[in-house]
């Protein structure tokens, strides 16, 4: 079953996505949208490689993760000064111009997209070994996750979640906080980024827009926002149900948006009744 | 002569046309517990921001220690100025153990890679801020709600986990913003009793308070201030004994 | 391309074409002066307004006038059943601003879904032809639609001014926007300002999806880049400065208009961006030329605004 | 013999058929899967296709099916999006293992071909224009003729036959835009003629002003507008701003819509379209007869035609295999379009398949007279 192991590679990725986004959000409450541009640039970086220069994927992949780290920490300097709703607005304008960019420029294949993206892992268990690849990846970035929000630094990193100022006047300094939470999950985004634009061979800007930040804060909020369970809950739920409803042979005129209408219904009903999303308790996140 | 611990000198700030801080000079010793007490908008809270590095003067220069005190918030604080705020802004999905060890000044865990690792100085510094914590808790005979979530706490116990919250920072400066605004009964106490013994230990700590009745409880000298100037500094009984102040300050108040 | 005739062709036709970005925008930064709002859900504002005019008018033959009111209505009472069943609540709960976002953007999505499952996804127009007479004024082209355009927003624009300047509820509005808990203890209702603030924009965002209705295709997914562009200008505008912003958005839709003189079109988009972006990093607060000057709230404002006046 | 079976299971009425045709459902069926934007911005097109699938596939059914077997297809839903129907693809290759999936818009074209190339499944475009198409690996086939093949016979018409030399080229701002456009740029150059303006424009602008602007500058004597479902938009603000330069677009520009949304300023417009017209091949009025009983006009007729037509090919495919004896694996599919190679098509005409991945279509020329499209010139 194929069909099994590539939908398992999709819900790998969005676990990473979402993780890291939620250690940005989440956790760290800094409110930016911008995530599936990094996921881009990683995706963007390692294809443009793979392509020109024929190195192997590992190598192309990292070097994404590198520009995709290299992009948040300048992102970071220039704009994480700016707090709250600015940063939101910010952030969204430095996704949609660069989204824009791609979309404009010959080499990245414009609107069009790069379809030559080399194959990898030939054979008939290509699938399998993405998801191997993709689920210990997963794991490991999950596991980076709890184990740097249990300690000390996951503690500050809470704290200045819910009170900057008041973080601040204990002592902590909060911007370099912000840069290397914000590198670190772009750096995972970029990760996911790379390994998707490996194993689907077709990127596309397309793929990278505001409907893609939505599903993204969608599984974050939907599993658990600022629990470590959550965003993998998220994912799980996200990719595997819709996947479930085209098994239903409905009329397919209906599928597409009573998706959607299934999908944003269960936010604002959880947004309402069980803010703290699937897995989460009372209180356990920004999300009050 | 006990040691000096801050000293403000020439303080003044402006806010486009209004003066909150007019030319203000300030020592403070260890064991001083000082009052700060005058009209609304007579300056008091501003005061705390300027020297904990909220807003930067106009004009003047603090000192903490004998050191010329600057920089952000972040670095005078772990230069040693603690400071707790009238609405208190604890953190309010940690639980009251974490609230107060966010706070040591000789934090292990600002290195994410370092914190991540768990080496042994990071679990020796953290041993070391619960253990401090736990007896400031038991000081103040809390220990039993120290994994409790804050916001689920009563707001005087809220109001006592501010100040455990700060006396995490063991630097010798303390800056109280309304410590006993809404503090009742046993909490009234201890609140008194752990600043006292504060001050006994060697902080020097300053106090806002509206309410005169608790200044006296608490301090044993005081500052009168009005429109961002001191008028006076004196015993707590002779301010409040000082017809002019006292119309100055129920004059404004009422108004 | 420097032929003056040209030159002022751009300028009619972008003034002509930024009266609905004009609309959008103050609706948006009205909602969010008066309710501290980003309001994403103005975009399903957008769509339902749009298809009820469509329908109405397409399939069930009603008359225009009648068509446009029924938008209205449906329009404005969606406004208010979101203010009082989800965002009163949100704000009652003291959400962060993320959960509003999120609550606000969701909404729209949902609307556009729902849109999509009962309109599908063709693009219309309010009239089946988007053709509109034109005259030639000293050789440049005034479509009847650029005339009713710019006429609309400008009766729009000064019916708000009227509003706000000379009734009671508009100063509400206004007092609301400067200090709610002030205002509140003036015996000022925020709630109704609210209301009253999101009804307006109701009638703003109507107004500019019919004139985009009659000149472009719709479909349910172009509200959401519509709303974009009014939070640009809203911010470039400066925050809490509803009419800075409206004039803001005609600045945009200008320099996106004659930015055809230096780039290729295809660029334009990345300039809109490209400027919103530039203008958070060097005025992460709004430009500060423009920005209000009164950094605490005035009492006096509230207390002139609450003060019974005798002739509104 | 080509000709023969292609009658038979597409068209052909003989009642001696109709009993196969009921045997043929008790057998295992043959499949395809086709991927479809069935929601989304695109699915009054996507839609309609799949109404068209289904139409060619019970007809053929009704005729005996495929070498005695039922022709059945799966549709899943891409809204026209590469994400989405990499996911179908996926699906209709491992769950319902088809060895042979009908696609169209290019993107989602180029997203599956990476996985039909790996899975050894035939991907057959039957919409998409785009050039690349021809160059995305061993298993993608194009029954539709891409950019080059109209739009390379409208600019040498328009140079040669119309005698125009000035030509702005205006494009949106996306892979079918693009690739156009430059074909386009590229052919009326060589014949002669020059370009004077060639501008792209955002999918998401609605105001054209400064592009046209900028192409009446150049003083063209021809404007191509090589758009989408903005296009009406664009020629009514040329015609507004006083532009009646002689005006060009290639087959999205033939549809109803645009008559009623422009009226009068479509007048002496100039289409393409790559398939004929029931009155130049009467099958396409059996076609017009089914969608009469759907009950509302169709959208994109010759798109339409090419539905069916990839539909009566897959059949042929297996048609070959079924009659060689060879199991219906995507390699076999293949090899059997490479085999026939010359396919006589009920709704299109002649389609030829050959190893470079392109096919050769008669181009139909129309010009809108009298609110209506009215056929201006054949070129083949």
């Amino acid at each position: 079953m194929d069909y099994l192991a590539s939908a398992g590679v999709l819900i790998a990725l969005y676990v990473m996505l979402a993780a890291s986004y939620n250690l940005i959000i989440g956790y760290g409450g800094l409110n930016t949208i911008a995530h599936p541009i990094f996921f881009a640039i990683g995706a963007y970086t390692a294809s443009l490689l793979g392509i020109n220069t024929g190195w192997p994927a590992v190598i192309c992949i990292l070097a994404g993760i590198g520009v995709a780290v290299v992009a948040s920490v300048a992102l970071a300097i220039t704009t994480l000064r700016i707090s709250g709703d600015y940063l939101l607005i910010a952030s969204l304008g430095f996704q949609l111009g660069l989204l824009q960019a791609v979309n404009n420029v010959e080499f990245t294949g414009g609107p069009s997209g790069l379809s030559n993206i080399p194959l990898t892992l030939a054979g008939p268990y290509r699938s399998w070994l993405y998801l191997l690849i993709c689920t210990l990846l997963a794991a490991v970035v999950v596991w980076l996750v709890w184990r740097s929000m249990v300690g000390p630094f996951g503690r500050a990193v809470r704290a200045m979640r819910d009170d900057e100022l008041a973080c601040a006047a204990l002592g902590r300094g909060l911007f370099a906080m912000k840069v290397v939470i914000f590198a670190f999950g772009c750096g995972v985004a970029g990760l996911a980024g790379g390994l998707y634009a490996y194993y689907f061979q077709y990127i596309s800007p397309e793929q990278f827009n505001v409907a893609q930040s939505a599903t993204i804060l969608t599984m974050v909020v939907l599993g658990g926002i600022g629990t470590i369970w959550g965003p993998v809950v998220g994912a799980f739920v996200l990719v595997a149900l819709p996947q479930a409803i085209t098994f239903l042979q409905l009329p397919s005129s209906l599928v597409g948006p009573l998706q959607g209408l299934i999908f944003t219904s269960l936010v604002i009903v959880f947004l309402f009744l069980r803010p703290y999303g699937l897995v989460g308790k009372r209180m356990a996140g920004a999300a009050h | 002569m006990t040691q000096e611990i801050l000293r403000l000198e020439n303080i003044s700030k402006r806010f486009g046309g209004i003066v909150v801080a007019d030319n203000i000079s300030l020592t403070l010793h260890a064991g001083d517990v000082l009052g700060l007490i005058g009209p609304n908008g007579a300056g008091k809270t501003t005061l705390f921001n300027l020297i904990s590095g909220l807003f930067r003067p106009d004009a003047g220069r603090i000192f903490l220690q004998g050191e010329l005190l600057t920089g952000p918030l972040y670095r005078r604080a772990r230069a040693g100025v603690a400071r707790t705020w009238q609405h208190m802004r604890l953190f309010r999905t940690l639980t009251v153990l974490e609230n107060m060890m966010v706070a040591p000044r000789d934090y292990p865990g600002e290195s994410m890679l370092q914190s991540m690792a768990g080496a042994g100085s990071v679990r020796r510094a953290e041993k070391s801020a619960r253990d401090r914590a736990m007896h400031l808790l038991e000081r103040m005979a809390l220990a039993h709600i120290a994994d409790t979530i804050v916001v689920d706490l009563p707001f005087g116990q809220q109001k006592l986990i501010g100040l455990a919250r700060a006396l995490m920072n063991d630097g010798r400066c303390l800056l109280l913003d309304e410590p006993m605004a809404g503090v009742e009964d046993s909490n009234y106490e201890t609140m008194q009793r752990i600043v006292r013994d504060e001050a006994a230990a060697g902080r020097a700590v300053c106090v806002v308070e509206h309410n005169v009745s608790f200044i006296k409880d608490l301090c044993t000298e005081a500052v009168f201030m009005s429109f961002g100037r001191i008028l006076q500094r004196g015993s707590v009984d002779d301010l409040t004994r000082s017809r002019e102040l006292t119309e100055l300050y129920f004059g404004i108040a009422d108004a | 391309m420097t032929d003056p005739v040209i030159l002022l062709q751009i300028l009619w036709t972008g003034i002509a074409m930024s009266s609905y970005f004009v609309l959008f925008t103050v609706a948006f930064a009205l909602t969010l002066k008066v309710e501290k709002l980003w309001n994403f859900a103005q975009a399903g504002l957008m769509g339902i307004a749009f298809y009820t005019m469509f329908y109405l008018l397409n399939a069930a033959h009603w008359p225009v006038w009648l068509g446009v009111a029924a938008a209205i209505v449906m329009t404005s009472a969606v406004t208010v059943a979101v203010e009082i069943w989800a965002i009163a609540v949100l704000r009652k709960r003291h959400s962060s601003g993320l959960i509003f976002f999120i609550f606000t953007l969701i909404f729209s999505q949902f609307v556009a879904f729902l849109l999509t499952l009962m309109f599908g996804t063709e693009p219309e127009t309010i009239f089946p032809s988007v053709m509109s007479p034109v005259r030639i004024v000293g050789g440049i082209a005034v479509s009847d639609w650029d005339l009713s355009a710019v006429g609309i927003t400008l009766a729009m624009l000064i019916g708000l001014y009227l509003l706000i300047r000379y009734t009671r509820d508009g100063q509400f509005m206004l007092a609301v926007s400067d200090n709610e808990k002030l205002a509140e203890i003036y015996g000022i209702s925020a709630r109704r300002a609210y209301i009253l603030s999101g009804i307006v924009s109701a009638l703003m965002i109507c107004a500019g999806i019919w004139l985009y209705g009659t000149r472009a295709g719709v479909t349910p997914d172009v509200p959401i880049g519509l709303i974009l562009t009014a939070v640009i200008a809203t911010l470039i505008g400066g925050l809490g400065r509803v009419f800075s912003a409206a004039i803001a958005a005609v600045g945009l839709a200008l320099l996106q208009s004659f930015s055809i003189l230096f780039i290729s079109s295809k660029w334009q988009t990345l300039l809109l961006y490209g400027v919103l972006f530039f203008a958070l990093l060097l005025f992460p607060r709004g430009i500060p030329a423009w920005r209000v000057k009164r950094i605490r709230p005035s009492p006096q404002t509230v207390a002139a605004a609450a003060a019974p006046q005798g002739g509104s | 013999m080509n000709v023969n079976v292609t009658r038979r299971l597409a068209l052909s009425l003989p009642a001696a058929l109709l009993a196969r045709g009921a045997f043929a459902q008790q057998k295992e069926p043959v499949r395809f899967g086709a991927l479809m934007p069935t929601t989304g911005p695109e699915a009054g097109y996507g839609l309609d296709f799949v109404k068209t699938y289904e139409m060619a596939v019970k007809d053929i059914n009704d005729n005996g099916g495929v070498s005695g077997r039922p022709l059945e297809m799966i549709v899943l839903d891409t809204q026209a999006k590469p994400e989405l129907a990499i996911n179908a693809a996926n699906k209709l290759i491992d769950v319902d293992k088809v060895p042979v999936i009908i696609t169209a818009w290019s993107s989602v074209v180029k997203a599956v071909a990476p996985i039909a190339n790996r899975n050894a499944v035939l991907e057959l475009n039957m919409g998409a224009n785009s050039p690349d198409i021809a160059n995305l690996g061993e298993y993608v086939y194009t029954v539709f003729p891409l950019a080059e093949v109209d739009v390379t016979a409208l600019a040498n018409y328009t140079k040669g036959k119309l005698g125009k030399s000035r030509a702005a080229v205006l494009y949106i701002n996306n892979d079918t835009g693009i690739g156009g456009a430059k074909i386009y740029r590229d052919v009326f150059t060589k014949a002669g003629g020059e370009v004077v303006a060639f501008e792209g424009y955002d999918p998401k602008s609605t105001d054209f002003t400064g592009v046209l602007l900028k192409a009446r500058v150049g003083n063209p004597d021809v404007v191509h507008i090589h758009g989408l479902s903005e296009l009406p938009q664009v020629i009514a603000q040329m015609r507004q701003l006083g532009m009646q330069q002689q005006v060009t677009s290639y087959s999205a520009g033939y549809n109803p819509k645009l008559l009623a949304q422009l009226g009068p300023a479509a007048e002496g417009l100039i289409v393409t379209s790559l398939a004929p017209t029931a009155s130049n091949n009467p099958n396409v009025a059996k076609l017009l007869d089914l969608w009469k009983q759907v009950g509302r006009a169709p959208n994109g007729l010759p798109y339409l035609q090419y539905a069916w037509d990839s539909t009566v090919v897959v059949a042929q495919l297996y048609d070959w295999i079924g009659k060689n004896n060879l199991p219906p694996t995507g390699e076999n599919l293949r090899k059997a379009l490479l085999t026939i190679g010359t396919f006589d098509l009920p709704m299109t005409g002649k389609l030829v398949v050959t190893d470079d991945h392109r096919v050769n279509k008669p181009v139909y020329l129309y010009v809108v007279k009298n609110g209506q499209f009215s056929l201006l010139d054949t070129i083949s």
